[in-house]
């Protein structure tokens, strides 16, 4: 075992692993929660934002003098102010493009801010939007992925030369080698579409500015800090500590697209800087489905060198994601991101990849829940059912023999990661039973008899968890990696004290979305201390100024049920010890004699020699001069947990890109209707390993809304624009997030492989499904379309599209 | 998105080739055209209100006469710009006799760019085409008025 | 500039007289000007449902409706569910079942299946689908809303 | 997005609106229950100089049976035609049509006057009442008027509704008993604008024959289309697979469809079809009474 993995013990609890109902209910259920847009300043001011209609064009004027002169308008912004006022975002590519907050003189995708207005209120603000003429120079588009690096493309940034932001290869162990053992090579070609999370609250920012401390405060709803305070900061050429953030107790959603760079931080802050007023800017949903964020679409060729009896000796690909008209943080870890697993469940010890991260008039990218697995997997797993059925090999039997063995683990990758646990057998056969595999097979055949299509699906995948800031240093070679200062961590903060009155207090900086953290943060804590979690004050939000953070910290990948509560325990024990250390010393007894039960510390064997917690508590306030030689008064602990695990890559472009993996395995059975390719889903079991269970009621709930999410990208969701540029998906009519109609019953079922490097043992489980559904999806359909010689290369899956595949295929016999 | 259709009027070639490269019918017949202005031969400033049902928009842009043909065809193109976006047409017109009726047919392109592009799509080409009914409809009117 | 009218609405049993901008939506009327902000706006055209307020008994969207367009209405909204401090057995069931993640939709989520059960005390699982389906949400996948909202039946037909 | 401003006035007559409208011409929009033009409004694609709000309009608010017609009032609720009995036993389709449209909270605010006004090529009502010879009361400054579908809708959003002129009544005669009837659709979630829809009819007489057809096709052309070539297939038989089928047939050589991001015009000429035939198969459990 590599000794970074520092284990854990895990012994049994009273509190983690109970349902316990949220802490963060009563708030929300009564509508008291706050949210960005229930922050309301003094004197605030409202701004809207003008959009390019165009998808690339030169800005040649910008005429805001009417606008200027409309009744309650306050201020306007444009390219020229932002030119003067900042600078690019900085982005790890080797030429970044330069990416302002707003326009300077050309704009790269529709949607792309132009102007700010700054009025009374939003409704004035929008119409004085209306009295601002753009005189715009229109350019060619360029809409496709692999279009985009062909030498005619037109070019988006010229001081790049290219529509390529990133370019590197990869070779890990000897997949000549790989290709003279096998019998045969199996390729694929697969689309992965542009999808988003669309949150139900889109972003939003306040910010105000002090002409004479200059400093900033930006409220904001941003899942960070993460990266991006500090990026901000040197876009608007200010010190980190002149520029506070404050994120709001509740964020409305976020699933990834409020940790991509948002640059309306900046661009309000320079409206506030400009106009020397407070302003308010709500996003609103035509803007949020234009110009916030998604996933990126990724066209991957991806081959397998395979033996006749399934195994998988090595894989190549090239996968070529989109970030749009411009890169920004935290991309271009699409391409990076996944490193640590690109070769999933499987024993594959030989891979060559090409990897591209280009540019098109498209809007930009940010993490979508599963960041970039959706695609790699989407194209691994369909590949393993390609070399299925070029084998005549059943779609289960040939996961079984390639996968990582139980007792393989900690297993390490061919490009570096270090599985920490697992038993992904069990898992798959627990999925295999809950859809009763074998009868399935037997209805699918007799279905086909009767001219109905059945299919089977799966898709089992490695969910790593808790991302490896170094991940991202792999868009440089090692070469020069070696000039620059190398990364590395997964850093997480919390705080926990006791006061005079012996209540415990957590202070912590992990910005959740809806995932609970109070309420487990409480389980925790009320487990080490020996309270009751009803006893356990949690305090977070996210403030630069007043908590501890670090450059990792943030609601993403997945990171709190590993990285988190192993700060929380952290901190709990160095708590307890230090309240056992005045105990001892007032008790007159030695530290190893002590035991706390129920909030009392007892001398073991002497019942009559104790204390209760509250008075520990009390003499570490009010009565200093008694504790122990130079014991620092009061009780607080802090803790900033950085996995072990997260290390630079190697000169070999080796690197752990995550800390956790769990395991997901999915089993969907789907019946498409042959007249209509509409898709009815029979049957659908999603079995997890993450580890040791938290919360059973608050995880059902993660895996659940993942399952739905992925869903929405296999069969409904698309940011789709015509063959001009235009984004023809800008409201909910037509960008179609799954309602309850369209979400079936899922029967969800559980293994727990305790994580040995985390100190309750469990492992992330936020992103979830949405890593595997679009994968199973495309399966199951390939699967029930497969007697008509259909083949699944592309999503979302829409009636449309399956009714022209299938039409094609007639066609074609 | 491609743009095609017909339309059969009765009189002769010639004299349909030159209703339609009269500006006053263009004026009349153009959907939501309130202004209509020659810059120089072939080239013309247009003012467009378009609207259907409560969907209203002004656009100010040009109507361009390209490589006339007479009287078999010619190339038009236009584009305007106004608060809902933009429109960028191109379009060939073809004139051709059947008996005493003259068909005219078209075959374009056209872009349709920023509000209406995001949140309408359901209905644009549709309504495109409709529009370009309108027109022909009004162009046999003065057809009519003028015999 | 339009004139500003003069409307009377009662918000949770609350009369409210106003001025307002016949332009202000009813959704900026109840979270700007009665600064009742437990009313969320997710997309205002109507797609979204987190807006939804009962209007005279009956869910409406409040991003589709001008305030001026309520005068003289009664209207309920999330923050009129809990009496006297105790929650609604609605919201219980919403907590017991882990029916909210975010909380952002829940607001339009609770008048819908409010509304829902009200009118049909003993709905089948169908039934309270289509109802929930009127709310979009991204957190939860519905089913544990819809476990909440079955569950909670009982109760309200109980008191 | 937020609206731009307009001016207000309520009007609590026809005689009123209409005045306002002699005002105001082709400024002015009325507004009834505003699911269509609100979102419009909200996103700025409609800007009216002036807004006339006839929800005041008690006297447009009603559901009744005049002799064998079933008269509604054009401010009637979606909502409450979906839930009158007198509609669900008198005119089913339409109830079940109605209960398709958007979700239980648009229907509250939307009217059966909106609907038919707004013309919308995929809405359930203008699809729906194509099939019932329905009569649509029309009351200008210069008296009133009767419509059928056919001269009421002219294309995408458009009726021949004069600018001074408002739909004040539709009235749709009672379905015989036995009615063979279908409302399908063919959408992307629940709720949404449908890609395809059919409203079939079959009047049936003795012997399970049917008398008269009416099949109603919806979002395959500028309106909705009535299928009277199929409907002639099936006028005078009994009604077998094989003749469903044909029908479903002659029903898409009818459609017009236009292709858009959700759905090809290929594939809308072919769920003409294939909707045509499930719902036929499904009137005509109904007229067996199954």
């Amino acid at each position: 075992m590599p000794e970074q993995l520092k284990t854990f013990e895990h012994k049994k609890r009273n509190w983690v692993g109970k349902p316990l109902k949220r802490k963060e209910d009563l708030r929300l259920l009564t509508g008291r929660g706050t949210f960005m847009d229930d922050i309301r300043l003094p004197d605030m001011k409202h701004a809207a934002i003008l959009r390019s209609p165009y998808p690339h064009a030169w800005i040649k004027g910008i005429n805001v003098s009417e606008a200027l002169n409309f009744p309650g308008v306050r201020g306007i912004l444009t390219g020229e102010d932002i030119a003067k006022m900042s600078n690019p975002f900085p982005v790890g590519v080797q030429v970044p493009p330069k990416y302002y907050c707003c326009a300077i003189d050309k704009v790269r995708f529709v949607g792309e801010p132009v102007a700010v207005v700054v009025a009374d209120d939003r409704y004035v603000a929008e119409d004085a939007l209306d009295l601002i003429t753009v005189d715009y120079e229109p350019l060619p588009v360029v809409m496709d992925i692999e279009e985009a690096m062909s030498p005619e493309a037109p070019v988006l940034h010229d001081n790049i030369g290219s529509n390529i932001y990133s370019h590197r290869f990869f070779q890990y162990g000897d997949m000549d080698k790989a290709y003279k053992e096998a019998d045969l090579v199996v390729k694929g070609k697969f689309h992965f579409p542009k999808y988003g999370s669309t949150p139900i609250e889109t972003y939003g920012v306040i910010a105000s500015y002090n002409p004479f401390s200059e400093d900033f405060v930006i409220y904001n709803n941003y899942q960070g800090p993460f990266v991006n305070h500090s990026l901000v900061a040197i876009a608007l050429g200010i010190p980190e500590n002149k520029m506070r953030w404050i994120v709001p107790t509740d964020i409305g959603g976020g699933f990834g697209t409020k940790t991509g760079l948002y640059p309306y931080i900046a661009l309000i802050a320079l409206a506030a800087k400009k106009t020397g007023m407070t302003v308010k800017w709500i996003e609103d949903r035509r803007e949020h489905l234009l110009a916030s964020a998604t996933g990126t679409d990724r066209v991957t060729y991806m081959e397998a060198a395979v033996k006749k009896d399934g195994t998988i000796l090595g894989l190549k690909d090239k996968a070529i994601d989109n970030t749009g008209g411009y890169i920004r943080a935290p991309e271009p870890g699409c391409a990076y991101r996944s490193t640590g697993n690109h070769t999933g469940a499987y024993q594959i010890r030989n891979l060559d990849r090409e990897v591209l991260v280009v540019g098109t008039n498209k809007c930009l990218t940010a993490p979508n829940r599963g960041y970039t697995c959706q695609e790699l997997y989407f194209s691994l797993e369909r590949l393993i059912d390609l070399v299925a059925s070029e084998l005549g090999m059943d779609t289960a039997e040939i996961r079984f023999k390639n996968f990582i063995q139980p007792d393989q683990f900690p297993y390490t990758t061919a490009t570096g990661g270090i599985y920490d646990a697992g038993d992904y057998q069990k898992v798959f056969q627990m999925a295999l039973d809950k859809i009763d595999y074998k009868k399935m097979r037997e209805e699918q055949w007799k279905a086909r008899e009767e001219g109905r299509l059945i299919g089977i699906g799966f898709s089992t995948v490695v969910d790593p968890s808790v991302t490896n800031i170094a991940y991202v240093t792999l868009a440089l070679p090692p070469e020069e990696r070696a000039k620059g200062h190398p990364k590395s961590g997964s850093g997480e903060a919390v705080i926990i004290k006791m006061d005079p009155l012996g209540t415990v207090h957590v202070i912590a900086c992990t910005n959740p979305q809806g995932q609970g953290h109070d309420t487990v943060i409480s389980q925790i804590v009320a487990d080490e201390l020996g309270v009751h979690p009803d006893d356990v004050t949690v305090s977070n939000a996210v403030d630069t100024h007043d908590r501890v953070f670090s450059i990792t910290t943030g609601s993403y990948s997945s990171r709190f049920s590993s990285v988190v509560t192993t700060a929380v325990v952290t901190a709990a024990r160095r708590l307890k010890e230090k309240m056992l250390k005045i105990a001892a010393h007032l008790l007159g007894a030695n530290v190893d004699e002590l035991e706390i039960q129920e909030g009392k510390i007892y001398v073991k064997g002497s019942p009559d020699k104790s204390m209760q917690m509250r008075h520990v508590a009390g003499t570490a306030h009010w009565n200093q001069s008694a504790l122990p030689e130079g014991m620092d008064a009061g009780l607080y602990e802090t803790c900033l947990y950085t996995m072990p695990t997260s290390q630079p890559p190697d000169d070999l472009d080796r690197v752990n890109s995550s800390n956790t993996y769990g395991f997901i395995a999915e089993a969907i059975v789907v019946e498409v209707d042959p007249e209509t390719g509409e898709v009815k889903i029979l049957k659908w079991a999603s079995v997890h390993d993450a580890g040791t269970i938290l919360n059973p009621m608050l995880l059902e709930g993660q895996i659940l809304g993942s399952c739905a999410h992925g869903l929405g990208g296999s069969l409904y969701e698309e940011w789709a624009y015509d063959e001009n540029g235009q984004c023809i998906t800008a409201s909910f009519q037509d960008y179609l997030v799954p309602t309850a109609m369209e979400v079936p019953k899922i029967d969800i079922g559980h293994v727990e492989i305790p994580s040995p490097i985390t100190a309750l043992g469990s492992k992330g489980a936020g992103e979830s499904s949405c890593m595997s559904v679009p994968a199973c999806i495309g399966n199951a359909i390939a699967d029930a379309l497969a007697p008509l010689g259909v083949t699944i290369s592309e999503l979302p899956l829409s009636p449309n599209k399956i009714w022209h595949l299938i039409q094609k295929a007639k066609n074609h016999t | 998105m491609n743009i095609e259709g017909k339309h059969k009027f009765l009189a002769s070639q010639e004299q349909i080739w030159d209703l339609f490269m009269d500006q006053k019918n263009l004026e009349k017949a153009i959907p939501g055209c309130e202004k209509m202005e020659e810059r120089e031969p072939g080239k013309y400033d247009v003012l467009l209100k378009i609207g259907i049902a409560a969907i209203k928009g002004t656009y100010t842009g040009k109507i361009e006469v390209v490589d006339p043909e007479p009287p078999n065809r010619y190339r038009l193109l236009g584009e305007g710009s106004g608060s809902p976006g933009f429109v960028k047409g191109e379009a060939t017109i073809e004139f051709s006799q059947e008996g005493q009726h003259t068909i005219v047919s078209y075959q374009g392109d056209m872009q349709v760019g920023g509000l209406i592009a995001g949140i309408g799509q359901r209905m644009i080409g549709g309504i495109a085409k409709m529009m370009a009914g309108q027109f022909f409809k009004k162009m046999a009117k003065e057809l009519k008025s003028q015999q | 500039m339009a004139e500003r009218r003069r409307i009377t609405v009662k918000v949770n049993g609350v009369e409210y007289g106003r001025e307002v901008d016949p332009k202000r939506l009813l959704v900026d009327f109840l979270r700007d000007d009665l600064e009742l902000i437990g009313t969320h706006v997710g997309c205002e055209h109507g797609f979204c449902g987190a807006c939804t307020v009962l209007l005279n008994g009956r869910s409406i969207r409040s991003c589709l409706m001008f305030a001026v367009q309520a005068d003289g209405a009664e209207i309920m909204t999330v923050e009129g569910l809990a009496e006297d401090g105790k929650l609604h057995p609605l919201q219980e069931a919403f907590q017991e079942h882990h029916a909210l993640q975010c909380g952002f939709c829940t607001p339009g989520m609770l008048i819908v299946t409010y509304e829902l059960l009200r009118g049909n005390p003993d709905p089948t699982e169908e039934e309270v689908r289509l109802a929930v389906a009127g709310v979009l949400c991204r957190c939860t996948g519905y089913k544990q809303i819809i476990d909440a909202v079955i569950a909670a039946a009982p109760k309200m037909r109980g008191g | 997005m937020k609206p731009s401003a307009f001016e207000y006035f309520t009007a609590s007559t026809v005689a009123e609106a209409i005045k306002l409208l002699e005002r105001y011409e082709d400024e002015a929009k009325i507004i009834a229950g505003g699911q269509s033009l609100v979102p419009m409004m909200n996103f700025r694609v409609a800007q009216p100089e002036v807004l006339i709000d006839i929800n005041g309009i008690k006297e447009l608010d009603y559901i009744r049976q005049e002799d064998d017609e079933i008269v509604i009032g054009a401010l009637t609720r979606e909502r409450d035609l979906e839930l009158s009995p007198l509609v669900q036993e008198k005119c089913p389709i339409l109830a079940e049509a109605i209960s398709l449209i958007g979700h239980a909270s648009i229907r509250t605010r939307g009217t059966i006057g909106g609907s038919l006004v707004h013309a919308d090529p995929a809405a359930e009502i203008p699809l729906t009442i194509y099939g019932l010879d329905a009569k649509m009361r029309v009351v200008g400054p210069s008296g009133e008027r009767t419509l059928e579908p056919e001269e009421f809708f002219l294309s995408y959003l458009t009726t021949s509704l004069e600018p001074l002129e408002i739909l004040v009544e539709v009235r749709i005669p009672v379905l015989p008993q036995k009615t063979g009837w279908s409302f399908v659709e063919l959408t992307r979630r629940r709720g949404d604008f449908y890609i395809v829809a059919v409203a079939s009819i079959l009047f049936m007489e003795k012997g399970g024959v049917c008398k008269e057809a009416r099949i109603c096709l919806g979002g395959v052309g500028p309106t909705s289309i009535r299928a009277e070539e199929a409907e002639k297939i099936l006028a005078g038989q009994v009604i077998t697979d094989e003749l469903i089928e044909k029908a479903g047939q002659k029903a898409a050589e009818a459609a017009d469809p236009e292709s858009d991001y959700h759905a090809s015009a290929e594939y809308r000429r072919d769920m003409t079809r294939v909707f045509v035939k499930r719902g036929l198969a499904e009137a005509r459990n109904r007229a067996k009474g199954g």
